[in-house]
């Protein structure tokens, strides 16, 4: 139990890090990094829970949520470059053209 | 025969359907086919009229399944009585009127118009014939939206303003309204009753708190339709806006929905609750009455002036209906026909003048008596039946609503309501005399025309009204009084629970007539008739059942019991 | 015959839907006039028939009851269509359709050439056949359709003129004003309706039912209440204090509708009504005392103002109001018989005195007419030195003039003593009745004195419109001296009917006819304390004399004012200028009341609209709706744009409800 | 070494998936391989494509097939979300061809995202392992995202696809964050089983991992659904990205949503329902009211239609946090209706506005009532359905979201949920009164209506009335498919 607590520790620090860094962080790409983060986070929680309760069920999860990051990041960036051809910046202060 | 009520309210939709394929350029053929349907609808509702057996069941009943999923079943379940009935033909014998009334008055977008006009009667004769309180919702909204449109698509300067308060206004109302339909069906379940028929809910005895908690959801959606004082104020709005047809509808038919929704929902479904709030809601019909009249006085526009007296009128009727007596009921119905009648017939009055003249301002008139005689016979007698002269038609529901109103719990009230035929005369005779006394000194009213042919037909059935209801209202009387004396059997003994045992207890026995001998065990037996009528049981046969000896006639009044002191 | 009595109101009906509907096409205005004419001459002679049937029965079995057909039947509510023929309502209808000829015939002459002559046959017709049905009724609803009907046609008549603002005032008041008498009638015949059904279970406003069952009625209390609000009802349309201003003002109207309908019968229907439920009032001694102060008051307060008017029939107007209040002073006292004979004699001489007048203004106005002058036609100022241009209105003027004077040998004496007598000797208000003789008495003298000043100024004396226009004066018409006439006649003999007792000639039949219908309430009346008290007959003679030497003064004033010394009222107004200004302007009541009740309601209403609807009530709604707009601009300005603030806001969510979940 | 266990594998309930799957995959090929040009025709595919899987779709009805080892299931309830979403796609394929012509992005690639999209949410209703419902979300999201951002050319578009891409990622680490406790807490991430262990435990809610994980697993659902505090994506969304993906965004994504949601916390979560219906009762009142409140002063339709669909969510919200049969069955039946109203006022908008998305104003109606009746009798239908108002679907839809809260005894919830309605009639009738009450300005000679969009208009004019007179057959399957959960 020691070391599961601690396991789930470090990841919920990470995800909170991750959380922090989405919020604070202006440039998109490494918001999506921090987002990233997050979800190795979850990660983290998964396999150790995975091996604490041994199945293995938790690991096959994130397996899954590793493709899933890939993918995302695939569209994501694309989405990125189609903003920078059009406005010449990634900065998020600069994603505001629709308000109110 | 057996369906003739689902044809009278559904040829209207039919006529839309056949307006569709008119023309919108051809509004000559638009206008008579409009007015055609209207005058079939009508013929076709005679027959409901003359099917009409005087008793209190209901009668062309339909009863279909419609929807059922889940918790609900509701039905397709329409007929009518004696209280409904009336309301049914003043809806069919006002629209050719109405629709007649536009035939000039209306030049833009005629085919749009007269479909307003069609879909409106169907939700009318809709909210009038249900007996499923789903379907009564269904209609009673879906009456909204040609209203809304014709007083914001043909009305007049402010006419967006007034439509949307019209229409958010009394959406606030009834879908409050909506969500205590929804708490009764389930209330209902958990008693056993499996859909949501009206009659069903008759049966259902609901502890008093979860009574007031409905009453207030019912009594707001319908006050704001009647509407009574203090949430009036879209009413002035919408029908100054109004074009003449929808203010003539909006008079005659809508507002009796609130009123209707009273007799019909909110008393006898939670009738403790309504014998307790009678009080509060005469106190509020009261001061409509003379709030509106004084409001009216000083008004400078004729159709706004008109609009407070409505609120003045169904002021009356509602002190009339919570009186809780035959004799209360049927002048609140009585007044509500003749409110219909009367206010629009003045709205109809209105209209021609403003047809003419492009203005409703009163000082723009006067002396037009001189120009217009025939038009000013007519408005004269419309006004006098407004104000309730005997002999009109105004006369007597005002009258027999304030003889019921005395003689029940709300002596006080009515002795002020009275003091509002005093107010009435002084608005409406004010005006009249400012509009067609005087001298013609205005050129632009020194060559109006009277009143032409078509305006004439228009009105002569009002006029034949007027004095028919006020010299002969026996068959419209005898007509609802079954139904009537029904839900004053209903109501009463619910009313008898609250509060007004220890007044028939110390009633000094010796004043008791000798017929009275039964009278104490009276309003046991008489809750009791109350509660195991079935549906549909012959009603005029309860009474005398619920206390032999009664007075001859076997009406509710019999027992002294029931009149609080 | 009996059972023809629907004839009576039927015939004007037919008349007036005659007249109404076709009126305007006949054009002719003999047929127009002579449709009139004939259908209340008709409802004449069946009323006749029905007298002389009546005559032969004997006096228990003059009551009859025709119902028509059921009006409103309502849970126990009850009102028929139906007539009652009694030995009251058969005066009534004698003196309603009698006089009612007569002035319909005299309306042909004197509307002649009249814009809208058959408008006013018409309105004509329909207030004789309200006024029938005010009188005939069974039952107080069917009394109160005629009641409302009379108003309207009132309004109807007054307002004939509309085109003259005045006229359209005058109408609107009297409606209003009689609106205010009706509110107490209904509150009246509610209170009586609802008092014996919940208590005796006897659900009927029918007067033969509720004579029958008065006994159970307490006295005083609930009656009190009752009898009060009838009274009021019976003030509006009778024009007493404090409803009596409409009346003046309802001088616009036409002449002959003045003479029928604000002087011979509508207003008389207040007294009428006490007379028909005497058997209720009777018991009420609070409200016999209210009705007897109202009546002495009124009959002394018009008085003073008929005095100082100009106005030949305003004054003749205050004069109705004054005589109106003799009559209410003898239903209050208990004299219901000489109530009603005093107001079957004023029908005669008042409606003689109104066409007489009415016969002056049409001449006056002809010849102001044809000299171009703009002068009023009214003003007794501009009148004089008549008698020899209009000899046969003179006469009958002088004659009526006498009568309501109350010299003996003419009608008003008889019944004007028989009220002040009874003042004095009834039952009901113990000391009080020597101030109501007292008051009467005075009012009396006012009525000579004014009454003649009028005479003199209008027939005496020299004209004083330039001469020019005197020869343009001239006699009437027959249609109209032939009425002058008859009722002239009338003014003089109406009267020995009624003779009193104590003179002994003649049985006072006039009595003894009403005895049947006044029994019952003379019964309760003979249940109070001063009941019985014996007065002698010297005193009854002295009273008698008194009333005579009072009424003599009075002339003798106008005479030595207005005939020998003509500066005097000239000397009395400088020497009073305040009374003058006061009685002049019928002591400031129109403006007391414009500034306490009418200025006041229309400010109210204002206030109401503008300040209540507008601002409070729709300021609420609007209000709720801005409130929620201005929400919707705090809401939209939440959403910036920007990504940050959009995290956080999901963050933030995240956090509080885990941490609402995980530490509560 | 013990023998490995292939389950048996039951392809029936993926059938549909897997047939679009192929379907878009052919269309991808098709487009790469076929000139450049119009891609009508692609459209047309896949709406015939979406056709024959709502023939699938529909024939598996009243089955109930348990698959891949329990993490697929075939049952009523996401038949009839399935039918939902095609509904959806099926509309959007309608009105997307006249729309991306305009704007001048008709790229091939559209129509599969579409499809894809579609397949992702199938997996969300089908889903009955935490696994494949994540896939299935993450689908579905990567597709939308793409088509948020679809039409390259234009800023708002970008923005909207970036926007929505960060912030739906953000939300998915919360949903997998509660995913995984929620894992860590029973075991499993089957929910059959879920339930069976959560059903064992004394106390559920003293269990902080579960319920922490319940929580957040809420928070993503209600991320998509477009619920408060999580909704602000929505209107910038919405607005900037193409019109024809709002209309699919509003009624597919969020259908999917509730679908996922509703079958874990019915399914998997019930002994919670304490403390989620309390959380769904507050969140329904924030959404309805910031939703309604703030479309009162929103001019640019698609945003004013943006902070309604937010306000619909609310009123989903109010069924859910019943969780009776009667609310369920409500949502279920509301968002088929929802996908029918809202994408026809969207097909309005489409055709009213001018290229590069201008004309989207209330104000730019004015006058459309007389000018082009039809249409604009149309957007009436929509809008009264949206407001609510009988005879539509709509209002039978909030009739039993909101008697399924009063069933439960949430009369407040249903009087606050009412009152907003009755608020939301005022931005409803402002278009109206624009359409019919204003005098026109133009001609509306540009709008065009082209066969296919005709087609979805009378399609979603039928299913907005239709329901709304005779709601009882849909009712009845909305009934069926929630008592099978």
């Amino acid at each position: 139990m020691e070391t599961l607590n601690n396991y789930l520790t470090v990841s919920a620090i990470l995800f909170a890090i991750g959380t922090i860094g989405v919020l604070t962080r202006k440039n998109a790409i490494v918001i999506f990094m921090c987002i990233e983060l997050m979800l190795n986070a979850v990660n983290l929680t998964f396999v150790a829970f995975s091996r604490y309760l041994g199945n293995l069920d938790g690991q096959v999860f994130v397996f899954f949520v590793m493709t899933v990051a890939a993918a995302e990041a695939a569209v994501g960036l694309a989405l990125m470059i189609a903003f920078y051809n059009n406005r010449e910046s990634i900065d998020v202060e600069d994603v505001n053209m629709m308000k109110w | 025969m057996s369906n003739v009520l689902s044809l009278t309210t559904f040829l209207p939709i039919l006529g839309v359907l056949l307006l569709l394929f008119i023309p919108k350029e051809s509004k000559g053929v638009l206008r008579n086919v409009t007015l055609a349907v209207t005058v079939v609808t009508f013929l076709v509702s005679l027959l409901i009229l003359f099917g009409f057996k005087t008793n209190a069941e209901f009668q062309f009943v339909e009863n279909m399944p419609w929807i059922a999923a889940g918790p609900f079943v509701m039905r397709y379940n329409i007929g009518i009585d004696g209280i409904s009935l009336w309301l049914v033909i003043l809806t069919t014998f006002i629209m050719p009127i109405a629709v007649l009334s536009t035939f000039t008055a209306v030049e833009e977008k005629v085919k749009e118009y007269m479909i307003c006009l069609l879909l409106l009667e169907t939700g009318m004769l809709g909210a009038f014939i249900s007996l499923d309180l789903f379907l009564f919702y269904i209609f009673w909204e879906v009456m909204l939206i040609p209203m809304y449109f014709m007083i914001g698509i043909w009305g007049g300067k402010n006419k967006i303003y007034a439509a949307v308060k019209f229409f958010i206004y009394t959406m606030v109302g009834s879908l409050l309204m909506l969500v205590a339909l929804i708490f009764l069906y389930f209330k209902g379940m958990q008693a056993g009753i499996t859909d949501f028929s009206l009659l069903h809910f008759f049966n259902l005895k609901l502890d008093i708190a979860t009574q007031i908690w409905l009453f207030l959801a019912f009594a707001f959606a319908f006050a704001i339709k009647v509407p009574m004082f203090p949430l009036h104020t879209w009413l002035p709005d919408a029908h100054t806006e109004a074009p003449t047809a929808g203010s003539v509808i909006l008079a005659a038919v809508l507002l009796k929905m609130g009123t209707y929704g009273y007799v019909r929902f909110a008393m006898p479904l939670i009738p403790e609750a309504a014998y307790k709030f009678a009080p509060l809601i005469a106190t509020l019909a009261v001061i409509g009455i003379i709030y509106a009249a004084l409001v009216a006085m000083v008004q400078e526009d004729v159709k706004k002036l008109v609009a407070y007296s409505s609120v003045a009128h169904l002021g009356f009727v509602m002190l009339g209906v919570f009186a809780f007596n035959v004799e209360g009921i049927t002048g609140g119905m009585l007044q509500m026909l003749n409110h219909g009648v009367s206010t629009g017939a003045l709205f109809l009055i209105v209209g021609f003048i403003y047809e003419r003249r492009h203005t409703r301002l009163i000082t723009d008139f006067g002396g037009l008596s001189k120009q217009m005689p025939i038009f000013a016979t007519i408005f004269m007698i419309v006004t006098f039946s407004s104000v309730g002269l005997p002999g009109t038609n105004g006369f007597v529901g005002e009258f027999l609503i304030l003889i019921g109103a005395f003689e029940s719990h709300l002596r006080w009230w009515t002795v002020v309501a009275t003091s509002g035929v005093i107010l009435s005369a002084v608005y409406m005779l004010w005006v009249f005399q400012r509009v067609m006394f005087g001298e013609l000194d205005n050129p632009k009213n020194q060559k109006l025309n009277d009143l032409n042919a078509r305006e004439i037909t228009i009105m002569v059935p009002l006029i034949i009204l007027v004095f028919v209801m006020g010299i002969y209202p026996k068959p419209v009387i005898d007509r609802m009084d079954p139904a009537i004396k029904k839900l004053v059997s209903q109501v009463r003994p619910a009313a008898l629970n609250v509060k007004v045992m220890p007044a028939a207890m110390s009633m000094p026995a010796a004043e008791m007539p000798a017929g009275h001998s039964g009278m104490q065990q009276m309003p046991t037996d008489n809750a009791g008739a109350g509660a195991q009528m079935p549906a549909g049981h012959p009603g005029g046969d309860q009474m005398p059942a619920g206390h032999p000896g009664g007075s001859p006639a076997g009406n509710p009044h019999a027992a002294p019991a029931v009149k609080p002191h | 015959m009996f059972d023809k009595v629907w004839l009576i109101p039927l015939f004007p009906l037919i008349g007036f839907l005659i007249n109404g509907f076709f009126g305007k096409k006949i054009k002719n205005e003999s047929i127009i006039g002579g449709i009139g004419t004939l259908a209340i001459f008709l409802s004449f002679i069946v009323s006749c028939g029905i007298l002389m049937q009546m005559i032969g029965l004997p006096p228990e079995q003059r009551v009859f009851e025709k119902v028509m057909f059921p009006w409103i039947h309502s849970g126990s509510f009850k009102a028929d269509m139906a007539f009652l023929v009694d030995p009251l309502s058969v005066v009534m209808i004698m003196v309603v359709t009698g006089v009612g000829s007569l002035i319909h015939l005299y309306s042909i002459g004197y509307m002649h050439g009249e814009e809208g002559f058959y408008r006013f046959f018409a309105y004509l017709n329909l207030f004789c056949m309200s006024m029938l049905l005010l009188v005939l009724g069974n039952n107080m609803l069917v009394m109160f359709i005629g009641w409302e009907g009379v108003g309207l046609c009132s309004y109807l008549l007054i307002g004939y003129y509309f085109h003259k603002k005045s006229a359209g005032d005058a109408a609107k008041k009297a409606f209003v004003m009689n609106r205010v008498g009706d509110f107490g009638f209904l509150i009246g015949l509610f209170t009586l309706y609802w008092w014996f059904g919940s208590n005796h279970n006897i659900w009927t406003i029918n007067f033969t039912e509720i004579k029958a069952a008065s006994h159970l009625l307490p006295y005083g209390g609930v009656v009190t209440i009752a009898t009060l609000c009838f009274f009021v009802g019976a003030t509006g349309k009778s024009a007493q204090i404090p409803l009596f201003t409409w009346l003046p003002d309802a001088m616009e109207g036409p002449t002959p509708v003045s003479a029928l309908i604000h002087a011979a019968t509508m207003v008389t229907a207040g007294v009428y009504m006490i007379g028909r439920m005497s058997f209720v009032f009777a018991k009420s001694p609070e409200t016999m005392m209210v009705v007897a102060v109202v009546g002495a008051a009124t009959a002394i307060f018009a008085a003073t103002i008929g005095t100082a008017q100009n106005d030949i029939k305003r004054v003749l107007a205050y004069s109705t109001v004054s005589q109106l209040g003799f009559m209410f002073l003898a239903m209050g006292v208990g004299a219901f018989s000489a109530g009603i004979f005093h107001l079957m004699t004023h029908a005669f001489f008042k409606a003689c005195l109104f066409l007489g007048s009415g016969a002056v203004i049409h001449s006056m106005h002809h010849a102001l007419h044809k000299i171009h002058s703009h002068d009023d036609a009214q003003d007794m100022r501009n009148m004089g030195g008549l008698k020899s241009a209009m000899p046969i209105t003179f006469w009958t003027f002088l004659v009526s003039t006498i009568a309501i004077a109350g010299i003996p040998g003419f009608s008003g004496f008889f019944s004007k003593d028989e009220i002040l007598w009874q003042a004095f000797a009834n039952p009901y208000h113990g000391g009080l009745n020597i101030v109501l003789w007292g008051t009467g008495a005075i009012a009396a003298c006012f009525t000579a004195f004014y009454m003649f000043r009028l005479v003199f100024m209008t027939f005496f004396g020299e004209c004083r419109i330039n001469e020019k226009a005197k020869s343009h004066l001239h006699e009437s018409p027959l249609t109209i001296t032939i009425p002058l006439m008859v009722l002239g006649f009338l003014a003089v003999v109406g009267g020995y009917l009624g003779m009193p007792k104590l003179m002994g000639m003649l049985p006072n039949y006039f009595e003894h006819w009403l005895d049947p219908v006044f029994e019952q309430a003379n019964h309760y009346g003979a249940k109070y304390a001063n009941a019985g008290a014996h007065h002698s007959h010297a005193l009854e003679w002295a009273l008698m004399f008194g009333s005579v030497v009072i009424a003599l003064i009075g002339i003798g004033i106008a005479f030595t004012m207005y005939i020998k010394n003509n500066t005097l009222p000239g000397k009395f107004v400088a020497t009073f200028p305040a009374l003058h200004r006061a009685v002049f302007n019928k002591w400031y009541i129109d403006e007391i009341y414009d500034y306490v009740f009418v200025n006041p309601c229309k400010a109210f209403g204002q206030f109401l609209w503008k300040g209540f609807d507008v601002v409070v009530i729709d300021g609420v709604v609007n209000g709720v709706a801005s409130v929620v707009m201005g929400f919707s601009g705090v809401f939209r300005f939440m959403q910036s744009g920007y990504i940050h603030n959009y995290a956080a806001s999901m963050a933030l969510g995240v956090v509080v409800i885990l941490g609402y979940y995980l530490f509560k | 070494m013990d023998k490995i266990l292939i389950p048996v594998v039951n392809m029936t309930p993926i059938l549909p998936e897997i047939f679009l799957s192929v379907l878009a995959m052919v269309l991808l090929l098709v487009n790469v391989f076929s000139p450049s040009g119009k891609k009508s025709y692609l459209a047309y595919i896949s709406f015939v494509g979406i056709l024959a899987t709502a023939v699938i779709v529909g024939a598996g009805w009243g089955g109930h097939i348990e698959s891949f080892s329990g993490s697929v299931v075939l049952d009523n309830f996401a038949t009839f979300f399935k039918m939902t979403f095609l509904v959806a796609a099926g509309l959007a394929v309608l009105i997307s061809d006249q729309y991306m012509d305009r704007e001048g992005c008709n790229h091939g690639e559209l129509y599969p995202l579409i499809l894809f999209t579609v397949v992702g949410m199938m997996l969300m209703a089908s889903g009955t392992d935490l696994m494949t419902i994540f896939l299935g979300l993450e689908v579905m999201s990567v597709s939308l995202y793409v088509l948020a951002g679809f039409n390259r050319g234009n800023t708002k578009s970008n923005e909207a696809g970036l926007k929505y891409f960060l912030l739906g990622a953000f939300s998915t680490g919360f949903l997998l964050y509660g995913m995984a406790l929620i894992y860590g807490a029973t075991g499993t991430t089957r929910i059959y089983k879920i339930a069976a262990i959560v059903g064992q435990m004394t106390v559920p809610s003293a269990n902080i991992l579960l319920l922490a994980g319940m929580l957040l697993l809420l928070t993503g659902f209600l991320f998509k659904v477009a619920a408060a505090p999580f909704h602000m994506w929505t209107p910038d969304v919405y607005e900037g990205a193409p019109t024809p993906m709002t209309a699919f965004m509003s009624a597919g994504p969020k259908a999917a949503g509730f679908a996922a949601a509703l079958r874990i916390l019915l399914v998997a979560l019930p002994t919670l329902q304490v403390e989620w219906s309390q959380l769904l009762w507050i969140i329904a009142v924030l959404t309805m009211t910031i939703g309604n409140i703030t479309a009162l002063r929103q001019d640019n339709i698609k945003r004013m239609l943006a902070y309604s669909s937010i306000a619909h969510a609310g009123y989903c919200l109010v069924g859910f946090a019943a969780g009776n049969g009667t609310g369920t069955a409500g949502i279920l039946f509301y968002m088929l209706s929802y996908a029918f109203m809202n994408i026809g006022a969207f097909a309005i908008v489409i055709l009213v506005a001018k290229k590069g998305e201008t004309n989207g104003n209330v104000m730019d109606f004015a006058g459309l009532g007389f000018k082009r009746p039809v249409l604009a009798v149309a957007m009436t239908v929509f809008l009264f359905s949206l407001a609510g108002m009988p005879p539509t679907a709509g209002f039978i839809g909030k009739f039993y979201l909101f008697s399924g809260a009063i069933q439960k005894g949430y009369i407040w919830l249903a009087i606050i949920g009412v009152l907003n309605s009755a608020a939301s009639v005022y931005y409803y009738l402002r278009v109206m009164v624009y359409m019919y009450m204003k005098d026109p300005k133009e001609e509306f000679d540009w709008v065009q209506v082209t066969t296919p969009i005709a087609i979805a208009l009378l399609i979603a004019v039928a299913g907005s009335l239709i329901p709304g007179i005779v709601p009882s057959f849909i009712l009845d399957f909305a009934q069926q498919a929630v008592r099978l959960i």
